[in-house]
């Protein structure tokens, strides 16, 4: 169940040109029951302008260390922005409005024991949350991660260590020349789940990659996380459908992770 | 403080005079006091139509039962998809949305919500879309009865798809057109709410409140537009939307006014109310009661 | 990046394309094509009426030169001494004014200011507000020839006196009267400013267009109110104000956009523009020069 | 002539409950032309509400040290309200918007000896800049200070040292039990010029009392400081008229600071 509350700032790393690791202070129950995938919507310029709550993606819910202790989100945020540009300048113990956690994450059923994690741009916040709680079950986690130049990759040593990470660069700068998806390939066999957070035309990719797979194996289900603007969060105002097979759905609330084979992508 | 105002004098705690606590404040209104099933809120601030849904999803994140009432989303005739994506834009202490009144249609909504809302101490109000003065009708009359359901809300926001689409809640005579038909179909609280893209909201107000409303409710939202630079294209897939948020307020202010110095039912003030202070605005202009909106997403 | 948007794809600088400086781009822009006196800005951006002075009390402070033209105060036929005070207030994204036309009246205006202006290479356009069609033609027949006048721009957000106060720019045919009759006083180019406290504002651009406007500029300020809830009254001494700032851009860039597709004549754009995205929303809106008010008082 | 500029925050000092004296960092051009009573234009809440700049009186302008440095102005400012909150918890090198110096201020004659200064509220800031003015020119000066209670009254530390200082509180907590209007009488007889920063109240009993004077002196020229809601600050939008005897005058670019007898007082 989400809660509303009010978020203490704890600390912000740069992590990336104009994207920073923002830790922010929250109630216990709220970091216990985060899985990965779900969101926070968090507020908080002065005034009445920017007036919406962005969502953001949480990355790590470390919950209390002891009764009456607070737990941490930590969260991979834009800063360049009109909405979260001012959560770079935040000092210590400013505050701001939060709610969550929110939305339908990531599933990972009992039997799976290899995951293949595809993450394009700031999605990759949510995916090391998944990449974490994977590695603790033992389930064996490869990355593909991409961006268009190495220097808009988030640094490896925030990824998990004992995950296997496989890069892909648009202008080679880094890895594999080319997308992320060129490299499906060699996982279709491997993998018993995928989940990915990525722009949209990644999963078309993924998409027809699955079609064209022609192996032996049963394809792995696949996951995918779904953005749209967003005005409430909890599903009340219609703003973020998108179109499944079984009609609209609300990304804030149904989502933001879908199955891929439910979705009607453009 | 700006010398323009002369400053207010603290004055000391009156020693003796009996300290009330807040609960024992009897903040009840009453939303129609002409109609013998009369519609009576604990307090005057109701959540606003489209922004809490049918009430339920809020139900576990906020304490609904202190709300005055709910408004529910815009309930049409049949099922309707609703506008293409993207659905909504941020603006300047404001927002755009263009939903397009998705919803399952109210045959479905009566179905569904109906058992939850009798259960609630919070008294529902139902709002309602039409393409036609039929349609308003008829479902009016599919609600008389209901349970859970405490009052009507018309959005005549919307276009006669019968009058070449022309706006119910532009023209005096198709307001009060519709508002009759509603009156004649239902014994339940009919609130009309106005649209403020007119040139005479005060016109529009008369004729409604002579053709039967219980209440008036305004404002809806102002028709607006965004435009995304880079994509050289307006931002939301319908082009334009309704503008909403504290951006309006003294829109919204300003018309409460006029039309509270010109009718006898009461109005429920809203647009870009997000604080106490926005609220006594509005009941200062004249509002016997509050809605909040937009400001439901902002805190 | 929402991923409602395709990336857009870095395209590498392009090898061998001329590297353009800023200022050898051409952008001026004639705003009066069909009259031969012309109105040729030099850019597209102008000062808007009742936010620039008459130009010489910004002179010191920013670079006038650089703008695309300058809207005078609105200049009445005789001299006004405005409304009460307080005329501002703050609301939020916006302010509301209502200044009441405070003015020395045309004699006075004309008098002092046009031997200043017609030394300044920025163009000056009067912006005319009166109470009646006569005293609108009559003071385009006495700019008709003063110097260093570039334009007039007819403010018909005004109640016209002799029409038990309907205002001017809130029915078609006041509104193409009045252009009309300060068409035949002046060849001097002629912009019609629309208000947008109207239910429809296309039939109004058109009436106006065909009347023979040159061009239109949209919008003036939206009707309001604050009230100060300390004081319980009202916060302008006017009660009402008109509402101006970002806060407005969405209603300011639907109007420009549905006008835009209706007519043929030139389009300023204006209403809450307070940086270079929001001129380009208006002029991918449809609009041909842009007015910048509040915004002149934000940086 | 008035500036446009980005001034560099420097420092703030809590002086009082909710009034704060926030030092920036101004062009020397700017603090070389202020005189006393004229006021900054100032902005910058983060997004676009609130929207208007904010008129603060200047309380000190100190000049460039040495060529190519910077000037220095000192502001004291209510940090309770929406407009100017954020200036407590501005940082060392965050930057603001700012307009000014703007308005007509105070003016003490050539043969001006003794001067008296009457402050009620934030006004003491104007009236300490020019009590300096004053006392560098070997100007005799006494202020009458003013405030509902003691804890209300900027710290006598904040005062010039020469000057001689005479309180009263409305609930008698420090000084004279009354109003700063009381004590006048004493000084009819002694002052050559008045400056007057306070509400419009405190200006009709200034008034009043000057119509008592039944001495045999000429009586001194009184200035006052008038405030109103400001839009420009430049005399553009008409929002700040004053009523005065020769028709209606701006605050922000006639005034602040006006001949009492030319004001026509409600
Ligand atoms: C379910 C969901 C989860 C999300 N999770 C995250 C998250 O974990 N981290 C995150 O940063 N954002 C995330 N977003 C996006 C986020 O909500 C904001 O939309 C984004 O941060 C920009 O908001 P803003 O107000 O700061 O920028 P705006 O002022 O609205 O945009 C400023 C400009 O920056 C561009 N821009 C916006 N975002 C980016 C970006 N990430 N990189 C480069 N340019 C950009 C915009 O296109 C625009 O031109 C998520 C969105 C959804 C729907
Ligand atoms: C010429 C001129 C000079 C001025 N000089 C100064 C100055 O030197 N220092 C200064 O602080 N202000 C000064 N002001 C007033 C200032 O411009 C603002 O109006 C004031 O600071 C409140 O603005 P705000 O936006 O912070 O508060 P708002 O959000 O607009 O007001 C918040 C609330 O606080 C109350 N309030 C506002 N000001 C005060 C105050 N000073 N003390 C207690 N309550 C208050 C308001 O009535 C309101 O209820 C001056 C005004 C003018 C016209
Ligand atoms: C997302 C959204 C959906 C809305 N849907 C409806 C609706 O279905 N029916 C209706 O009458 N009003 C609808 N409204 C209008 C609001 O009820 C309200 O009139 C308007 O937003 C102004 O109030 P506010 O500024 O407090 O939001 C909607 C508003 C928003 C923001
Ligand atoms: C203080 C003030 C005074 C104004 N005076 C006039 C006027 O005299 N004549 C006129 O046509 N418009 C007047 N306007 C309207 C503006 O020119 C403009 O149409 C409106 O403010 C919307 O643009 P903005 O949001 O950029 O300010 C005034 C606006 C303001 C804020
Ligand atoms: S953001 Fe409101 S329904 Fe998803
Ligand atoms: S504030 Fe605009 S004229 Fe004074």
């Amino acid at each position: 169940m989400p809660q509303q509350f009010t978020a203490r700032f704890l600390d912000a790393e740069e992590a990336l040109p104009a994207n920073a690791i923002v830790r922010l202070a929250a109630p216990a129950a709220v970091a216990a029951v985060v899985t990965p995938g779900q969101f926070v919507m968090l507020g908080g310029g002065q005034g009445l302008d920017p007036l919406l709550l962005r969502p953001y993606g949480i990355m790590r819910a470390t919950r209390a260390t002891h009764a009456g202790a607070e737990g941490v989100l930590e969260l991979l945020v834009f800063t360049g922005g009109r909405g979260a540009g001012w959560l770079a300048h935040a000092r210590e113990g400013d505050t701001f409005p939060v709610v969550g956690p929110l939305g339908t994450g990531y599933e990972l059923g009992e039997r799976v024991r290899r995951v293949l994690l595809i993450a394009v741009g700031h999605g990759i916040g949510a995916l090391v949350a998944l990449a974490e709680a994977a590695l603790a079950r033992d389930i064996a986690v490869t990355m593909l991660v991409g961006a268009p130049t190495a220097a808009a990759l988030l640094p490896l040593t925030y990824l998990p260590e004992d995950a296997e990470v496989i890069v892909a660069t648009s202008d080679g700068s880094r890895g594999h020349h080319g997308s992320v998806t060129d490299l499906l390939d060699g996982y279709l066999d491997w993998a018993d789940a995928i989940c990915a957070y990525a722009p949209e035309p990644v999963y078309v990719a993924l998409r027809e990659a699955l079609h064209r797979y022609r192996g032996a194996r049963t394809l792995p289900p696949v996951q995918v996380a779904m953005e749209r603007s967003m005005a409430c969060g909890v599903g009340v105002c219609l703003g973020c459908v998108v179109e499944t097979t079984a009609g609209l759905k609300t990304v804030c609330r149904d989502g933001p992770v879908f199955p891929l084979d439910r979705l009607v992508l453009a | 403080m700006s010398q323009t105002t002369a400053p207010t004098p603290q004055s000391p705690p009156a020693s003796g005079s009996p300290v009330r606590s807040p609960q024992s404040i009897d903040l009840s209104v009453d939303l129609a006091p002409h109609n013998p099933r009369e519609l009576v809120l604990r307090n005057p601030v109701l959540a606003a139509s489209g922004t809490f849904g049918y009430g339920v999803e809020y139900a576990g994140l906020i304490d609904i039962q202190a709300l005055g009432a709910i408004v529910s989303k815009g309930v049409t005739r049949r099922q309707r998809r609703g506008a293409p994506m993207p659905r909504i834009a941020e603006t300047p202490a404001g927002m755009l949305n263009a939903i397009g009144l998705q919803n399952p249609g109210i045959r479905a909504v009566l179905d569904k919500y109906p058992p939850i809302w009798s259960r609630w101490d919070v008294p529902v109000i139902v709002n309602l879309a039409g393409d036609t003065v039929g349609e308003f009708a008829e479902m009016a009359a599919m609600l008389d009865e209901a349970t859970g359901v405490a009052g009507i809300e018309l959005n005549v926001s919307c276009p006669n798809v019968a009058a070449g689409g022309m706006f119910f809640g532009c023209d005096p005579g198709l307001a009060a057109e519709v508002t009759a038909a509603v009156r004649a179909a239902t014994t339940l609280p009919v609130i009309v709410k106005l649209t403020p893209n007119v040139t005479d909201i005060v016109t529009i107000a008369r004729a409604v409140a002579d053709a039967g409303a219980d209440a008036l409710s305004l404002i809806n939202t102002l028709l607006g537009m965004a435009i995304d630079v880079r994509r050289r294209r307006p931002v939301l897939g319908n082009l334009t939307g309704g503008l909403s948020g504290p951006a309006v307020k003294p829109v919204a202010v300003r018309m409460v006014y006029q039309v509270a110095a010109a009718v006898d039912v009461p109005i429920i003030g809203l647009g870009g109310i997000a604080s106490l202070n926005d609220a006594l605005e509005f009941f200062l202009a004249g509002a016997s009661a509050v809605q909040v909106g937009t400001a439901t997403f902002a805190d």
